[in-house]
């Protein structure tokens, strides 16, 4: 059976270079990089050479890279590390509504906490207005937290324009780039922000490593307390084959951006022309420019995702709906319901994601392949009789 | 997938009794697309038993799992026992359901109530009223 | 040069059967978990297979373990997790003097968060006495965490005793067991604890995976917040290769334990005996018997313990001293000092840790090389040359 | 390591000028075993010169790589310019020091500023009082 693998989104494979890396650490090099000894020494060197590594891919100094396990982790720690930090200044924190949930729900957290949360809107684009950004700041406002780009509808945020606002402010601002950080240029620099959360494991790097890096004179707390790995800022012995891993991808990915990104994208651009052509029907969602390379994202109407995700994987073709990968399924992904879609719209979403060993072949066998899954469903769909003969004039 | 049974993934894949019934003696619907899942379930009744079943589901592929095995479940029963079969049994006959897809069961089940009561509250209309003849004629 | 690695309670190597279960998950089943396709659905049962080796290991059922980076963050998971969420009853922790400090520094964390802590001391076995246990607690108590061995000097707490108490005054029970699950037998029933901590890289898994087992119907709050991944209780992509090798370095520890156990404690049992039979003014450190069985550890009067490191380094050999591993150095052991060692002696300290792969000709090689290196460090030693002249006499 | 740099290493594992003087002409110590470093430095003085510096140092490697640079750079310099020593100094003459261990390149300009200042005591000492001669027998 033909396999189609369109789920980057969710996680990318590992490139073969980065797994070659990681393997010396899972065998003869297996020390703790706290260690005083030449077990320890071979392994602290690997992880201060993926640091050098990450802060590269970001334009950042090496100390202030904070090694961590996973994206969630990183947006965990940014989120209530920057606002636990700063709580003598004021206890507000502003996000925008369709965050991943490991920033949103840390936001929550904080309200818990005693911390108000001001949620700012996005366009039916999923874009944030960073007057919207503007307006929510108020004199107790210590952090603000705008994805870089969100990862189910693609859209790219504004953050230059949202981080010249925050710093006239003087208010923290983080950025969840874990959507665009190694797979678009992310300058922590031209961005202009305070912390950036990325991972591993979405530019064919392993699972169990992000990071977050935070600038210089930037305070944070801990979100694992322990010992003083990592500057202090993040306990626990070094993840250090992942660390390896994610340094070498990171490297790799800086090396490679325009390739990989023409390649990703000219599948990609047929996909959302062609999808919509051949069933009627089907909503694009996300940003019609700005949005990152490998998100093709639509609603198909009157259907529902998860039974769409089962017939592709059927026909081979591995995809995600919404935030089906993090959210309890059956909930219509917060990220369209924000953008203004209906919930019987947004049920019906479906997100292919593009990566660098995507072929030309897989985009036609999806072409090939959906039109019929989606007929097959619609017959089945009381929604669909319901506006068939609506549209013939009512029952 | 999230967890489901062979048997699940084969009323998913091959469901049962899809469509709609011309003339029903009775429909049940249920759900709605805000939370996730609509059923609605058709019934044709001859003499006190399920002659027919039939639904459309939107939702799920546990939804779908369901919708097809509940109608089959319901074929050929009596009204009583067709009323009898529960979440439970439904899931049981699925060989499980991921414990987030409880619900579908619960909604499979409902929508065949539903879809029952109607016929009888029809039925006590008819039996009630004068209509009767009208309705019985239309119904055949 | 001979190379001897004595470090295993720092981290130990990764078993080739592990390594090799796990390569699979850094190539072709590269995916997630979460997701609704086969990728994810050979993710998905990668780790529901360790998730069930796991809980085989402490007698635990599947649902109640939960995956996690490290050891230091199923502590502060345990910790903060089981306090945050029983707040309404109480806000008083009690935690003992020689908890690692990813459990003390936590329950620090709990401090600034309004709770109240007590410290239960240690004899000068580093042994806490139930007693002591029972009579911290109050009313308002919620949560005791008590280690079942410690890391630095390898004596086992009386938990079983602990757990009666805890039980009777209805107080939930952690026990950090990161130094001893996989390596003795350890039971959650036979304990009668409420919430365990264990890491992989502990007993030949890799780094990058813990868990936290929770008995069904005790409540905690996520570390991670994010996405539904295990039960909603920690969010973020799972680190599938990690976790593949924790479930499979858990089998492989069950399955094999009365074997290792009985060699590695062969092994420090000598090096226990013949150390301080060889050098002069060397104190061992911890409970005669009642420790785990890889652990042999010192302290060498008049000298330092990191030059000993040092020394020891370049003639191969690789330990640690005192919490050198986790703690800024120069500070004594918060262990050694709740034992009642002075500073000064707990300055020398010298931790021993055995591993499977070790030999008698390890040994041999420690006794040998070690007494010309306390040698040299004491004739450079100021208070070793005030010791000798205060003993001949005085100045 | 704590990313020693090779002449830290070099000065740990072959430390210069360890021992005492006897009857020197200065003492200084620093530090106490609770902090985990102290030094011993001792000073024999000639012409205003150090003719000789020994140390004995308890702590970690740092430690004993600072207190033989210390006496490498001390030896020989006059007193004024061996009192220049900065920790500053030390620290680049070892080519760097973990930043957590900078405080014994303090520790070790403070231990010979400290046999100097000792030096520099005493000599007051001799030249106000008539224990002059007695003190210069028994130095030499
Ligand atoms: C934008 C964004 N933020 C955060 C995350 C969380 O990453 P993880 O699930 O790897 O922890 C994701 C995951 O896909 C993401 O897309
Ligand atoms: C008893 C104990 N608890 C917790 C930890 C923390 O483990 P990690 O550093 O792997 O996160 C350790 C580490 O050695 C330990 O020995």
């Amino acid at each position: 059976m033909i396999k189609v693998y369109l789920d980057n989104a969710s996680t990318t494979p590992i490139l073969p270079a980065v797994k070659e890396a990681m393997l010396p650490y899972l065998g003869e090099d297996f020390g703790n990089p706290s260690c005083i000894h030449s077990w320890g020494d071979v392994a602290r060197e690997a992880v201060e050479t993926a640091r050098e590594q990450v802060a590269q891919l970001i334009g950042g100094n090496i100390e202030e890279i904070v090694f961590t396990s996973s994206g969630t982790e990183s947006n965990n720690f940014a989120i209530k590390g920057l606002a636990l930090a700063q709580q003598n200044k004021g206890k507000h924190v502003v996000v925008s509504a369709i965050e991943h949930f490991s920033v949103l729900h840390s936001a929550k957290t904080l309200e818990k906490w005693g911390f108000e949360l001001t949620l700012v809107p996005v366009d039916k684009y999923g874009v944030v207005d960073p007057d919207d950004v503007r307006k929510s700041l108020r004199k107790d406002t210590v952090l603000v937290s705008i994805m870089h780009a969100n990862n189910e509808v693609g859209t790219l945020e504004p953050i230059r324009e949202i981080a010249r606002i925050t710093r006239e402010h003087g208010v923290v601002l983080h950025t969840d780039a874990v959507a665009t950080a190694g797979t678009v240029p992310v300058d922590i620099k031209d961005l202009g922000v305070d912390a950036l959360s990325l991972a591993g494991n979405q530019f064919y790097g392993p699972k169990g490593a992000g990071a977050l890096w935070v600038k210089r004179g930037v305070r944070i707390m801990p979100l694992l307390d322990g010992g003083v790995q990592e500057g202090g800022r993040r306990a626990g012995t070094e993840n250090v084959p992942a660390i390896v891993g994610l340094g070498k991808a990171a490297e790799l990915a800086k090396a490679d951006m325009t390739r990989r990104t023409e390649h990703i994208a000219r599948l990609r651009d047929r996909l959302l022309k062609e999808l919509p052509a051949r069933i009627e029907h089907v909503v694009v969602t996300g940003h019609p420019q700005d949005r990152i390379p490998g998100n093709a994202s639509f609603c198909i109407e009157f259907i529902e995702g998860e039974s769409m995700l089962m017939l592709l994987n059927s026909q081979g073709v591995a995809v995600t709906s919404g935030s089906a990968c993090t959210s309890r399924a059956l909930l219509a992904s917060h990220v369209l319901i924000a953008m203004g879609l209906s919930h019987e719209i947004a049920q019906g979403s479906l997100l292919f994601s593009f990566g660098i060993d995507n072929t030309s072949a897989d985009v036609e066998h999806v072409l090939e392949v959906m039109p019929p899954i989606v007929e097959r469903l619609r017959q089945m769909s009381p929604l669909y009789s319901k506006f068939i003969k609506a549209s013939k004039g009512g029952k | 997938m999230p967890a489901y049974s062979a048997k699940v993934m084969d009323h998913f894949m091959n469901p049962r009794n899809v469509g709609e019934i011309e003339n029903p003696d009775g429909v049940g619907e249920v759900g709605n697309p805000v939370c996730g899942d609509m059923m609605t379930f058709y019934i044709k009744v001859q003499d006190n038993r399920l002659e027919d079943v039939k639904f459309k589901t939107f939702g799920c592929g546990a939804a779908i799992a369901v919708s097809s095995m509940v109608s089959e479940m319901a074929k050929g029963k009596t009204l009583d026992e067709a009323a009898r079969i529960t979440p439970k049994l439904v899931a049981e006959e699925l060989e499980g359901l991921p414990k987030q897809k409880f619900h579908c069961s619960n909604l499979g089940a409902q929508a065949l109530n539903k879809a029952i009561e109607d016929y009888r509250s029809k039925q006590k209309k008819v039996a009630g009223g004068k209509e009767n003849e009208r309705q019985k004629t239309r119904r055949r």
